[in-house]
């Protein structure tokens, strides 16, 4: 135990260090123009703008520089004005702790789920029990892992050193995560309502974070929506959070003197006017799209990133936490403007899936493909935008490998978690060879 | 008797009738002006003075010098002032000095309109779309997304009584890419009196002007003093037109200059509605060793003396000299020139406050504008810088540096609206104090915003122009000033407005050729991604029947067509 | 949709079986096809005419006026004077006064160079340039004549013809009125150094402490193409055309076109690499030459050093050429071309700024990425990666190979907790430690610069303190097994070897997409040797293959080629010399390399360093 | 004496009149009913290389002019600007061939679009009436249901398209459909449509609406060449067919008997090297009998302007 802090605390030194390092050095401008890293909602240069613009006393969301709420332009704003020269500093901390939150939170929901679990297991032929409880030694070096990862990943280093304002959000997401873990479901709503108010698509956050706390009073029993108790109690939360959401917003409201900065936050979130590339998979597409047709593509993209919630929410009953986790996939890959921070956030958490990576097939494939495209493209932006030698079908190609990479990420975790429900459920069915049968999916 | 009493008196009425229906005045002047590095300069104004308020235009009452069609689409569009000009090619402002009045490439369009327009932005666009029609030139493609009003830079030109004058009734665009030809200058002259028969306006054909270096334009309608005391108005249409030819590249390599040679004709007739025709050519020059003569020889030179700054004019009235060629029967008039030794280049030294503006970086993603406006004069100099971008180059303003030598220095006034996607450009403007004898440089960094590829123009990657920024101010030292002696009387200094280049930015281009696949391509992911999650969702896991068959490739082939 | 949530297909389907059992096979057939269709792309059968895609250029179809002006004579006699009277410098003030003279407005400009290595050391240099402004357009184009300004008849022969004929060009063009862009006369001094500050300058970059490259008083709009004079003497045999840039990036293919096809019609010989193209009739004839200029081509482009000072505006997206005029006496000593005078080169660059200027868009079509076999011949990129393509995927293969036998194994061994997968994710964090290390590698020079007095109180020149420190630091890496995280078990040996090769197939296939030829050769080269000693499961039969290894560090491969070229170059002498003299050169060369990477951004010693010498020290800790 | 004086006069008049009635009579059917004459003339290409087809529709313009057609019912697109391009030796003007005979672009050319105001959707606005509002009437094609209308089209064409600017297309079918929308609008009596470009036969192909002859310059598959380039400014300066067109339009003149047919004989594949090809299926009258000034002039009794209300007068 004692290792394993003076271990954590190593990690964190360093982590820190090298973000201190990077957003100091010279490649800070860098690594803050790509494209991947920040993009038109999250680049601390727009931050600076609506500030700059405020201080001029003209209104930011007369522009269409500044995407954000009213609520964090006053507070970047309080950080530019008191803390500027600390602002760096200010930043590598939150990232660090974020890291923290993170690896907590998986230590505590390990410990949740393996609870949950026991009466399930103890129904089960104690061999397969074996082969399927999550082992006691393993929970604390997964959440170990999971810090590691996120303190190492390139991604959430380049995240936090463009300064971008995700680094914020995530931070928020991992508190969110660290909160529900210890059943504070009040606070927890309340950081999701935030989440909202600021970019709009954490409200599917609000499913898993319901379910989770639900859970943990039923104590870990799988309860139904059916019952009248654990229905009222998920109705009342999500009113209250749509409430709060509603308060922020009539702040801002009252801050700014009118609803003008709903056109360009919310309306510019949904309405997608602007085509700088960035990793998602809008861009490109509404930028060659047929002026006709653009309303009804926009409708059917925008539905389709909220619609699996709910199909979502009812499969994964058992196991909210890992209905977190495909949530923050989901947003990545279906956001209209993602950066490459909403990816660190969910591959720092997947080593606390480890149990699930046996019923996995695609994990070399995803790798590959995330590893090659965050190479590739760098490599395409430069020769399209500096060079003039390529064109645009470059990186948009490797932007499509990148998203049909996450999608099977996201298909391949899901099924390996449903077969392991499969075994759960009703014990690992062995041929005559003593090998594990194949699993398949049926209608019936 | 009576009966001859009655016959003039017949052939009188007319001219009595003529007399009260002149309300308006006409002259016609042309400056030719010697410029530094030997082309010259040619500037022609005619002038239409209508003895009417602008505000209260009675047209129905015929006069027949002021054209009609301005004046209805005066009184249509309810404008109080109106300068509308088309350029092409650069002023070359560190060799040239300044012009009597500065255009850049390109169409720009500047209207104040009169305080009780119930409609300004309609009439706006009514006056776009009207010019368009009028000058064939294409200026319905200002819109919201190119207009801005200026807060400090456009002074107006003309008088407002009881200063009646609101900068938010001042609209402002320009279009650096519109080109002038042929199918402009037509219809420009055919708002003359004369139209392009006679009169100095029958020097203006197509073909010759536009074998130049610069030209440009112009048609100013503004009202001005009808009396000393000012407490009324008349209004004042003036059309002029400035040419800069090379003389060597038509005299074979010689430094020389003839009417004839620049407007391939002669005068021939003069314009009987002129009440003056005057040519003016700036004789300054013969104190250096670049000196030429003139001949005819001029009947009278005058020696204008502005604000301390001397220039001496030779003088010809045309009316007279052609009245004078044709009492000794030759129907044409001509001046020529010839320099009196072979023509020697010397180093111009520029204006004592020059602008230029160009881009910084490169890429096709990122840059940077900067524009470096220098004062080689011994006293601080005020001027008022105007910009506007257009909305898909991206202004970061806290990225905004003043610095003069290498000094940051804080501007006087500072306005900014920032640009909105299709619908507003961005607009800098600010008054600032540079200091003697400095070399001010502004800097701003942009980003450049990715279009529709049904936004981008037929040549896309051309790129796209960014119209010319604009320096104003108040000029304490005139030597480079060009200096029409017609305007010397007026006491009050004017106002100097130089232009910086035209910027050509090119823009990041999607492949046009590719709209189906993209969105068969991206469609095709999200299927990937909703078919899968259906089927987890919907279905659940059980253990697969062993399938024998799809052992041999027959079978297996089979099945596959089976299943899709 | 079956596809991602169906467990039993892809399972045991046909690939995936191939790929378990018959790897080696497979990819000892990839590799030898790539071989035959490298071979065949050659031949005139494959290889495609080039043809004009821009319609706007108008090659050749406008009068050219431009005659023998006795202006051009006198200037180049002038100039012949006063570059002798003041030897070593850029008559700077003399070039204003002639642009000036013709009418033009001369700018001098003036840079200074901080040598980055070494004791502190100041370069001063001054450009001369002019800008015609296009007498009836609004000036935001401009195209670029170029020259370099060498008065002393060193090595590369004096270049003032050019420098005579690019004025009097600008006298003819100033008389012209049918410019649309502004062109602009550069003369360069101190060679790359001039253009780069020019460049600098023109774009206004951020400023960095090696180059100072000053301001420009006069610019004029974006460049839209170049092209760089190189003419040494005053009757020209043949008209070279160069493209090769830096770290081999290559002009649009169009405006190479123009310039030969305008040459041909003025009658100079058009060559490329020293040959012209051949109208031969005998297949094997013909294809051979295609071969030879190919390779030569390849080889000029794999060196990534630019061949002409054009090499150095592609950066910025403007496509440049140079054309170099060769004399008789140079020229003749191959075969004897018809001379043509100076006025006729000037001729035929008249005609290639006509067609530039008839441009409205910036290039936008042709190709960017070709190889050429000779003037009226290209290969495309479409036909260059297939034997690439081919070359390295068995690095896949075989990487997915080692994956599948793991998991097989895997499946066999019937308990869950899987090591073998498990041991995949656990080789990730040595690929990433190579990597730091390479970055480490790269970032040395800086590091001894900043602690310069370290080899300076042993009087060392900087060159030979990073030479031995990099070598050094690569035989500290590669012999002392701490730093080799030696691996313990089977498994993570295998999971080592299968990131090893996805990681040098990742880095190749990018390189392949910059630099072709450089990609190519070091694939050739690198992948049967990886290939082997990947698959030979014996460890000790391994350890025989540690010297070719050896031979393929990014060092060794440098020291080889030098070898090899000086062999050929002077075959009299005994070998010892060889080796010793090409050790020299090998120094020389890397310094040029650091050198070119600090002014004007080669990255091939950070690429050797930093991306390929990790992927090399990782297949050599796997054997 | 006197009344005998009125006697003859009067016979005379009536005998005149009925002879008049006569020859009415016996030319009704080939006398169109139209009262006015409008063109429309587009060079959909932009780019300096295309020099050819601004000159190919100025070749057009000029004539149409000549014979009397007045500028404000001459609709003019055209999508570069030739005349004043930097790229031009000789600034103002444009030359259809390389002996700069003639200034196609004259000294009173009146240009209504140009640039990138020459889009398809201007265009089909232009023909079905359909402008936006507070456009000025140069801009507008004024006809109906009696006036002939005289189409020109040239640029880069293929089967079944026309390209404008390089950057969009009118297919066949939108232009039959934009006719249609005319005939029932009833914004003509009769059109006139000829396509300089290659494939040029396939645009007239789709046309279902009454009297309309087109005429194109090349058949499907084939190419419409240039006729020859002038090296003075490197560029070709006309197309086959419009140049042979030319050179027959010079011969007529406003009065004179010349018919459609003999239009319809110009440019023959010698020449041209790409076949001619006519639809007139659609078209009523026959076309020997048609006088060219049907299209190509103007009718005399209607060619002085109607009076000018305001708004014409502010916009021509």
């Amino acid at each position: 135990m004692m290792c394993t802090i003076i271990k954590a605390s190593f990690l964190l030194a360093f982590g820190f260090i090298i973000r201190m390092f990077l957003i100091t050095s010279s490649y800070q401008k860098m690594i803050a123009d790509r494209v991947e890293v920040s993009t038109p909602v999250n680049s601390w240069r727009r931050a600076v703008e609506g500030v700059t613009l405020m201080k001029l006393n003209i209104s930011p969301y007369e522009g269409d520089t500044f995407h954000e709420v009213p609520l964090f332009l006053q507070f970047y704003h309080f950080l530019l004005t008191n803390f500027e020269q600390w602002i760096p500093l200010i930043f590598a901390i939150i990232d660090i702790l974020t890291g923290l939150c993170l690896s907590l939170a998986s230590y505590n929901q390990l410990k949740t789920i393996k609870r949950w679990e026991k009466i399930r297991l103890s129904k089960l032929p104690s061999s397969d029990a074996k082969k399927l409880e999550i082992p006691e030694k393993s929970i604390a070096q997964l959440s170990f892992r999971v810090l590691a990862i996120y303190l190492f990943l390139p991604y959430s280093i380049m995240a936090c050193t463009a300064q971008t304002t995700s680094v914020l959000i995530n931070f928020l997401v991992s508190l969110t995560m660290l909160f529900i873990s210890f059943g504070w479901r009040v606070i927890a709503c309340s950081l999701v309502a935030l989440l909202t108010y600021h970019s709009f698509y954490p409200i599917l956050l609000i499913f898993p974070v319901l379910m989770v706390s639900e859970k943990t009073n039923q104590k870990g029993k799988s309860f139904t929506y059916a019952s009248k108790s654990s229905c009222f109690s998920l109705i009342s939360c999500s009113i209250a959070t749509l409430l709060l959401i509603s308060i922020l917003v009539m702040i801002s409201k009252s801050i700014t003197g009118s609803y003008d900065f709903f056109s360009s936050t919310y309306y510019f979130l949904l309405s997608v006017p602007d085509f700088t590339p960035n990793i998602g998979l809008f861009w490109y597409f509404f930028a060659e799209m047929f002026d006709q047709f653009r309303e009804f593509f926009l409708w059917t993209f925008q539905i389709n990133s909220f619609v699996y919630s709910i199909p979502l929410s009812l499969t994964l009953k058992n196991n909210p936490n890992f209905f977190f986790l495909i949530t923050l996939i989901l947003l990545s890959l279906f956001k209209p403007y993602p950066s490459v921070s909403d990816l660190a956030i969910y591959l720092a958490l997947l080593p606390q899936w480890t149990h699930l990576f046996t019923y996995m097939k695609q994990g070399l494939l995803v790798a590959c493909v995330f590893i090659s495209c965050s190479v590739l493209a760098p490599l395409m932006w430069h020769m399209w935008i500096i060079l003039g030698t390529a064109n645009s079908n470059y990186y948009f190609g490797v932007t499509l490998a990148y998203n049909v990479g996450q999608i099977f990420l996201i298909t391949d975790l899901l099924f390996a978690y449903l077969k392991r429900e499969f075994y759960l459920s009703n014990g690992i069915k062995v041929d005559d060879k003593d090998k594990p049968l194949k699993l398949e999916l049926s209608a019936e | 008797m009576t009966l001859i009493y009655f016959l003039t008196f017949i052939v009188l009425l007319p001219c009595v009738h003529l007399d009260e229906a002149v309300k308006d005045d006409y002259s016609e002047s042309l400056l030719i002006k010697p410029l530094p590095d030997g082309m010259i300069y040619n500037h022609f104004q005619f002038k239409t003075i209508l003895h009417q308020d602008i505000e209260y235009l009675h047209l129905e009452n015929h006069f027949d010098r002021f054209p009609l069609a301005i004046g209805n689409f005066i009184s249509k569009n309810l404008i109080k002032e109106l300068t509308f000009s088309l350029g092409r090619g650069h002023w070359k402002l560190n060799t040239w000095g300044y012009p009597l009045r500065y255009q850049p490439n390109g169409a720009e369009l500047w209207v104040t309109l009169q305080n009780f327009n119930p409609n300004p932005w309609k009439s706006w666009k009514d006056i776009t779309s009207t010019l368009s029609g009028l000058f064939c030139a294409s200026l319905n493609f200002i819109d919201k997304a190119a207009t801005t009003k200026p807060k400090f830079s456009l002074k107006p030109d003309g008088i407002f009584i009881n200063d009646s004058y609101r900068p938010d009734n001042v609209f402002y665009a320009s279009l650096a890419h519109e080109a002038v030809c042929t199918e402009n200058l037509t219809p420009w002259k055919k708002l003359l009196p004369c139209f392009s028969k006679a009169g100095l306006a029958s020097l203006l054909n197509a073909v010759q002007i536009f074998n130049s270096n610069y030209f440009a334009l112009s048609l100013d309608v503004k009202s001005i003093c009808r009396n000393p005391s000012c407490n009324e108005t008349s209004t004042e249409i003036t059309q002029s037109v400035q040419v800069v030819f090379n003389p060597p590249a038509m005299f074979e390599g010689k430094h020389r200059w003839s009417i004839v040679k620049f407007f391939g004709t002669s005068l021939k007739e003069e314009c009987k509605l002129a009440s003056s025709s005057k040519i003016y050519v700036e004789t300054t020059v013969n104190d250096t060793d670049n000196s030429y003569n003139l001949s005819p020889l001029p009947e009278t030179s005058i020696e204008s003396d502005f604000q301390g700054e001397k220039r001496r004019f030779a003088v010809y009235d045309v009316k007279k000299m052609i009245e004078h060629n044709r009492n000794n029967n030759v129907n044409k008039f001509n001046i020529y020139s010839m320099y009196q030794k072979e023509y020697i280049y010397k180093k111009v030294n520029p204006p004592y406050i020059t602008a230029h503006r160009y881009i910084t970086g490169y890429g096709v993603y990122l840059g940077g504008i900067t524009c470096r406006i220098t004062n080689s004069l011994t006293k601080a100099q005020n001027v008022t810088y105007l910009d506007v971008i257009p909305w898909y180059l991206r202004i970061y303003i806290h990225t905004l540096s003043i610095t003069s030598n290498n000094v940051e220095i804080k501007p006087s006034k500072l306005y900014h609206k920032p640009g909105k996607d299709r619908a507003q450009p961005h607009h800098i403007e600010i008054i600032l104090e540079l200091p003697p004898l400095s070399d001010t440089i502004i800097t701003y960094d942009f980003e450049r915003a990715f279009l529709k590829w049904t936004e981008f123009p037929p040549d896309a990657n051309h790129g796209v122009y960014v119209g010319a920024a604009t320096l104003t101010f108040q000029p304490t030292n005139f030597q480079n000033l060009t200096i029409h002696p017609e305007h010397t009387e007026s006491l009050d200094p004017p106002t100097i407005k130089i232009k910086t280049e035209n910027l050509l930015v090119s823009l990041p281009t999607p492949d046009f050729s590719m709209p189906y696949n993209v969105i068969c391509l991206v469609s095709t992911v999200i299927t990937l991604a909703f078919g899968p999650i259906h089927n987890l969702t919907t279905k659940r896991a059980r253990i697969a029947i062993q399938s024998k068959e799809g052992s041999n490739l027959k079978d297996r082939i089979f099945k596959f067509f089976k299943r899709s | 949709m079956g596809l991602l949530t169906d467990d039993k297909s892809s399972e045991e389907s046909g690939i995936v079986k191939l790929l378990r059992n018959h790897a080696n096979k497979v990819s000892f057939l990839c590799f030898t096809s790539a071989i035959i269709v490298a071979a065949a792309l050659v031949t005139e059968n494959y290889v495609d005419t080039t043809y004009f895609s821009d319609n706007a250029l108008l090659p050749g179809l406008v009068n050219r006026e431009f005659t023998n002006q006795p202006y051009l004579k006198d200037v180049l006699t002038r100039l012949r004077k006063v570059a002798k009277s003041r030897p070593n410098e850029l008559v700077a003030d003399w070039l204003v006064n002639e642009f000036n003279s013709i009418g033009l407005h001369g700018y001098e400009h003036n840079f200074t160079l901080h040598y980055p290595f070494g004791k502190e050391q100041v370069i001063k240099g001054n450009n001369v340039y002019a800008i015609l402004r296009a007498s009836r357009a609004q000036s935001t184009e401009a195209l670029v004549i170029s020259s370099p300004y060498r008065a002393s008849n060193n090595v590369y022969g004096q270049t003032l013809p050019g420098i005579a004929l690019m004025l009097s060009l600008a006298k003819y063009f100033s008389s012209k009125n049918y410019l649309a862009k502004d062109l602009i006369f550069l003369v360069c001094d101190k060679e790359y150094i001039g253009f780069q500050a020019w460049l600098d300058a023109y774009h206004e970059v951020d400023r960095s402490s090696v180059l100072d490259y000053g301001y420009l008083e006069a610019k004029s709009g974006p460049i839209q193409a170049a092209v760089n004079l190189q003419v040494y003497e005053e009757d020209i045999a043949r008209l070279e055309v160069k493209i090769e840039g830096l770290n081999g990036q290559l002009p649009n293919l169009d405006l190479f076109n123009v310039a030969v096809e305008l040459a041909t019609r003025e009658s100079i010989t058009p060559t490329f690499h020293g040959k012209s193209h051949p109208f031969s009739a005998d297949f094997y004839e013909v294809s051979k030459d295609y071969a030879l200029t190919t390779a030569s081509m390849m080889i000029s482009q794999a060196k990534t050093i630019p061949t002409g000072a054009h090499g150095l505006f592609h950066k910025y997206a403007i496509q440049a050429i140079t054309l170099e005029g060769i004399g008789k006496v140079a020229a003749n000593q191959r075969k004897d071309y018809l001379s043509a005078p100076l006025f006729q080169v000037g001729r035929v660059i008249e005609g290639i700024f006509r067609s530039l200027n008839n441009l409205l868009e910036r290039f936008n079509r042709s190709y960017w990425f070709y190889l050429l076999p000779s003037t009226r011949r290209y290969i495309s990129i479409g036909y260059y990666m297939i034997p690439f393509g081919l070359m390295a995927l068995p690095l896949l293969f075989k990487a997915l190979n080692i994956y599948l036998t793991m998991k097989k194994v895997d499946q066999d061994k019937s308990e869950q907790d899987s090591t073998q997968v498990e041991s995949l994710w656990n080789a990730l964090p040595f690929n990433f430690y190579c990597h730091v290390l390479g970055f480490l590698i790269a970032s040395l020079p800086a590091l001894i610069q900043r602690y310069s007095w370290l080899y300076h109180d042993y009087n060392l020149k900087f060159k030979d303190t990073i030479y031995y420190t990099l070598i050094s630091t690569s035989l500290l890496l590669m012999f002392n097994p701490i730093f080799r995280w030696k691996q313990k078990s089977e498994e993570q040996l295998k999971a080592r070897q299968c990131v090893a090769l996805i990681n040098l197939a990742l880095i190749l296939s990018c390189l392949s997409l910059l630099n072709i030829s450089l990609a190519l050769f070091l694939t050739v080269l690198i992948v049967p040797v990886t290939y082997l000693c990947v698959s030979i499961s014996n460890s000790i039969l391994r350890k025989l293959l540690a010297p070719f290894i050896l031979l393929l560090h990014p060092l060794s491969i440098g020291y080889l080629c030098i070898l090899v070229v000086s062999f050929l170059v002077h075959h009299e002498t005994d070998p010892m010399v060889h080796l010793a003299r090409s050790a020299e050169s090998h120094k020389s060369y890397l310094l040029k390399y650091l050198e070119d990477w600090y002014i004007h951004g080669n990255w091939t010693f950070f690429f050797g360093s930093a991306l390929f010498f990790p992927a090399w020290f990782q297949i050599w800790s796997i054997i | 004496m006197f009344s005998l004086i009125c006697l003859i006069v009067c016979f005379s008049s009536i005998s005149r009149c009925y002879g008049s009635n006569v020859d009415k009579v016996d030319n009704f059917f080939s006398k169109s009913k139209h009262t006015n004459n409008w063109a429309v003339l587009v060079c959909s290409s932009r780019y300096w290389f295309n020099y050819r087809h601004v000159a190919n529709v100025l070749s057009i313009y000029r004539s149409v002019k000549r014979l009397g057609i007045p500028d404000s019912r001459i609709i003019l697109m055209l999508a570069d600007d030739m005349a004043c391009n930097p790229r031009n030796t000789r600034p103002g003007t444009v030359f259809n061939n390389a002996h700069h005979q003639l200034n196609v672009y004259g000294d009173d050319v009146e240009v209504d679009y140009r640039g990138y105001e020459v889009t398809v959707k201007n265009f089909i606005r232009l023909l079905t009436g359909r402008v936006e509002d507070g456009t000025p009437r140069s801009k507008q094609l004024l006809t109906d249901e009696s006036s002939n209308i005289l189409i020109y089209l040239t640029g880069h064409g293929g089967d079944g398209f026309l390209k404008f600017q390089d950057s969009e297309e009118i297919t066949s079918v939108e232009l039959a459909d934009a006719f249609e929308q005319m005939w029932q609008k009833q914004r003509y009596n009769e059109i006139l449509l000829i396509t300089e470009t290659c494939q040029a036969e396939s645009m007239a192909q789709q046309l279902y609406s009454p009297n309309i002859i087109g005429i194109g310059s090349s058949k499907i598959g084939e190419d419409s060449l240039s006729h020859h380039g002038d090296p003075t400014i490197g560029v070709y300066v006309i197309d086959r067919y419009t140049y042979y067109a030319l050179e027959f339009l010079e011969t007529v003149h406003s009065n004179s008997s010349k018919t459609l047919s003999s239009f319809l004989e110009v440019c023959p594949k010698k020449y041209c090297i790409s076949t001619v090809t006519v639809r007139k299926d659609l078209f009523h009258r026959d076309p020997a009998q048609v006088p060219l000034t049907d299209f190509f002039g103007s009718v005399p009794k209607v060619n002085l302007m109607p009076t000018p209300k305001d708004e014409d007068l502010v916009t021509w």
